[in-house]
């Protein structure tokens, strides 16, 4: 269950970056990288920056965290319609948890999302916060 | 093709069982599955689990089960779809008679959730969602489900509390079954009150960690009748799969795995959501509920907490759900939870189902929901 | 019954895949097979993995699978048969197109087995073996190797050394796999020096840790000349368990398993055991291959390793085994070897095999063993 | 992987005091209890108590430790051969390891066989050392 150093390495440039693929068949935005379009099927490898621009398309105050993530509990869930379309999963920060709301704009920072195993490696990666009105 | 017929059932108990080891759970439910199928020796044997591995330390879970039945020596294989570990099995053992490759099957589902903490409970279980997307951002099962629900009243307009009647429904039928782990009628207002897990869910929309195993005896369909006094006949086994992700899908509510899964089920068959009598849905969380009744037909989109609303799932409603407690109150011992449906709907069209019995129950379906949606796998069971 | 042919193979090269998920590993060896088979789509597919939740923490990886391939909808279903998940899951295709529930059918086997630590990945592998009996003593998957290897040097009176040949022939072959882990030829010298890993097993005994995936496409028989040029028919496909534990097998060295597995195959296919042209056995460890060979019918009890010093399993050998490395020097990704075994068998069939092509090769015959032997599984394949 | 306090407690019985089966059917000695008889297919829960004397069928010193076991490496594991007939697999104790034999009268005897968990909670469980030769 614990997350590898490996594979944090490995998913760097999605974590911290927000790095996604741009189908260069049907222009398809894709977040994670697939590498196979999920829109026409084919072979999609273009690298292609998100903006980390989005808004709330639900959210969740998460009161039992999982292993590993209890030192952070209570905290907020969201699921993050992106500008591009793609959706991701993601934790919500800097929020007053009453203010929260479906369709409130957000946008992409890099927080810290755990610590790891006995040596308690930080293992960081995107979190979203409340975009300013005039953003 | 050859035709299928499930020729004997077996369960236990559903609950917290402290003093039995998972082989040992498997054991319970594969010995009243020969007793009641009147079987000695079966032809192959495949087992649905999902968490034997991070929970008891076990894989290779065919094999011990295999072994500990005596049986050592018979095709053994685990099957894994998450939480529809169980009716995975089941569609392969139903291949393998199907198929010729083998005569008498037995199919067992079991789960051991209890040796662990909550957490690592927990933990255990979001690897039914996307171990890199979802589970790395601190996402429970539980979070998944309340992103659904969330959405899901303000698309539509509901409160939690019209959610309230599936739970209701489901404590009020497992009261008429002794297997159940709370076989207890729960009020509305206990509903309302229930502590708040992830916003909106709380605890009464939840299905409980549990252990538990159950199993079927398939046989070919010309040899049931001559083996059982009541075979029921495998009229369908259909499965589907969405993005492992909920944000993956284009449309989270739309639970696609589900409409797909139903209607090959129904193609199937040769039959119409309308012709099924009762409704053996994934209760793991009642917007599960809601979302499964639209997809399979018997709602339209955003009206499923409807049907719970106007009393159509109950006994005497328009489509039965949960007859015998569902997962909210038989327990949903995840990898098990697929077999204790089938099981639930061969009693029903057996006609022993007792206090809980759907009258004429004649066409049953059972739906299994693994993760949040990604595979979902239906069978429709006819009384013959 | 319809009969089954493979249409196309695909596999990437096993080793430290450092960069790569267990996500993307299948997705390469899926890839491949696919556009060999000429197909865009299939109806089902089937994983075979053992180690997803405990090294990945994902489950349900025939959802995740069937997503990243871009084929979210279709069937998926994972299949766990420990270190024989890999064969397992192509019985399951197999019972999927003869039954004529599906018709182009993938089977992928895959893992990933080098993000965790050397310690990590030898409790996960001791899973195979009997929780509650086996791994609580402080056994490991290496150390019950060992008690097979000393027991059968004592009764039959062999040395260390005498095994030596396995692991030489093993790498021999593996020069000639561009997809193999170790393609260097080892000399008897290398392997007699080499350290004791749990006395009698030293390092050149035992398969490496590593990662890989490996695919086959699976069409019904009478389809399969329009679709493929080279199909191979699959002429058996025969499963059989053991005890759980090696202590609860009357006759540890018999390898009941693999008698019974290799007899139910050759009685299917309708041969004998002299008939077969090459036989991928799975060499875990050297005894396993000793072992193998008597219980699959090539050798007498106690003299499994003659053939090895003989030179009988080489190339030109009267049962060449391990034809393009074997799990020593190719690798043993363990729910991916089965499907590894599979694919280079088809490549001898097609004489594709370049430099280790056994010469007019018509009729192969793997082998993929789970645990230390609870669960075997043959196939039988032939050239058309 | 780590065991867990409710499986130690279940498996008291077998692992403190050797304590099997025997099949009232057939008269076989099963251990572990299985419930099951492995021999006639019975079932078959008559406890019964097993001596504890047997010889070692085969040994292997074990240098690689799966985790939970490292700071007892190096250590000899067994398949001990039981007086009543059933095999298990045990560690060694009390032995010279270049004195270990195949064909070796051992008896059990209950030692530590691991630490568990974060609390470090001890789990005992059954080893076989060297019976004396008049035993
Ligand atoms: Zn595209
Ligand atoms: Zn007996």
């Amino acid at each position: 269950m614990t997350e590898k150093i490996a594979l944090d390495w490995r998913l760097r440039g999605q974590r911290y970056r927000l790095e996604g693929e741009e189908c260069p068949h049907c222009g398809y935005a894709i977040f994670p990288p697939r590498d196979i379009c999920p829109e026409c099927h084919q072979p999609a490898k273009e690298p292609f920056q998100l903006s980390g621009r989005g808004e709330v398309y639900s959210y969740s105050e998460l009161r039992h965290a999982p292993t590993g993530f209890e030192e952070y509990a209570p905290y907020t869930v969201a699921l993050i319609k992106l500008e591009e379309g793609p959706m991701v999963t993601a934790q919500l920060t800097d929020i007053v948890p009453e203010r929260v709301e479906i369709g409130m704009p957000v946008e992409m920072v890099t927080r810290r999302l755990r610590a790891q195993g006995d040596e308690g490696t930080l293992v960081y990666g995107y979190k979203f916060r409340p975009r300013l009105a005039l953003a | 093709m050859r035709d299928v017929a499930i020729i004997g059932i077996g369960q236990i108990p559903v609950g917290e069982h402290w003093d039995t080891s998972i082989r040992h759970l498997a054991l319970g439910a594969a010995m009243n599955a020969l007793q009641d199928a009147n079987v000695a020796q079966v032809d192959a044997m495949y087992v649905g689990n999902m968490l034997s591995g991070h929970i008891s330390g076990q894989e290779h879970l065919g094999a011990v089960v295999a072994d500990f039945l005596g049986m050592a020596g018979v095709e053994a294989l685990k099957v894994e779809a998450a939480c529809a570990s169980g009716a995975a099995a089941l569609r392969v053992g139903l291949m393998a008679v199907a198929s010729g490759m083998s005569d008498i099957v037995m199919v067992v589902g079991v789960e051991k959730m209890t040796d662990t903490s909550g957490q690592d409970t927990t933990a255990a279980l979001a690897m039914a969602a996307d171990a890199e997307y979802e589970i790395s951002q601190g996402v429970s099962f539980v979070a998944l489900n309340a992103l659904l629900m969330r959405r899901y009243m303000h698309e539509y307009g509901w409160a939690r509390e019209d959610f309230a009647n599936f739970a209701v429904n489901a404590h009020a039928n497992a009261v008429h079954n002794p297997h159940a782990m709370f076989p207890k009628a729960i009020t509305a207002a206990a509903y309302n009150r229930a502590a708040i897990i992830a916003d909106p869910v709380g605890l009464l929309d939840a299905s409980p960690v549990c252990d538990g195993a159950a199993a079927v005896i398939l046989a070919p369909l010309d040899v049931a009748r001559s083996l059982s006094p009541a075979p029921v006949r495998v009229r369908a086994s259909a499965i589907a799969t969405d993005p492992i992700a909920m944000h993956d899908r284009p449309d989270p509510l739309a639970l696609h795995a589900a409409r797909l899964s139903s209607q090959r089920a129904y193609a199937a068959a040769d039959i119409q959501a309308g012709d099924v009598d009762f409704f053996e849905l994934h209760d793991a969380f009642t917007i599960m509920s809601a979302l499964s009744l639209e997809a399979a037909g018997f709602a339209e989109r955003g009206q499923g907490v409807r049907l719970a609303l106007d009393g159509e799932i109950a006994r005497d409603g328009r489509i039965p759900i949960t007859t015998l407690g569902g997962l909210k109150a038989r327990g949903h011992p995840v990898g098990a939870t697929g077999i204790y449906q089938v099981v639930e709907a061969v009693l029903q069209l057996r006609g022993l189902a007792g206090a809980a019995q759907i009258p004429n129950a004649r066409l049953g379906m059972t739906q299994n929901i693994g993760g949040s949606g990604a595979t979902i796998i239906t069978h429709i069971l006819e009384a013959l």
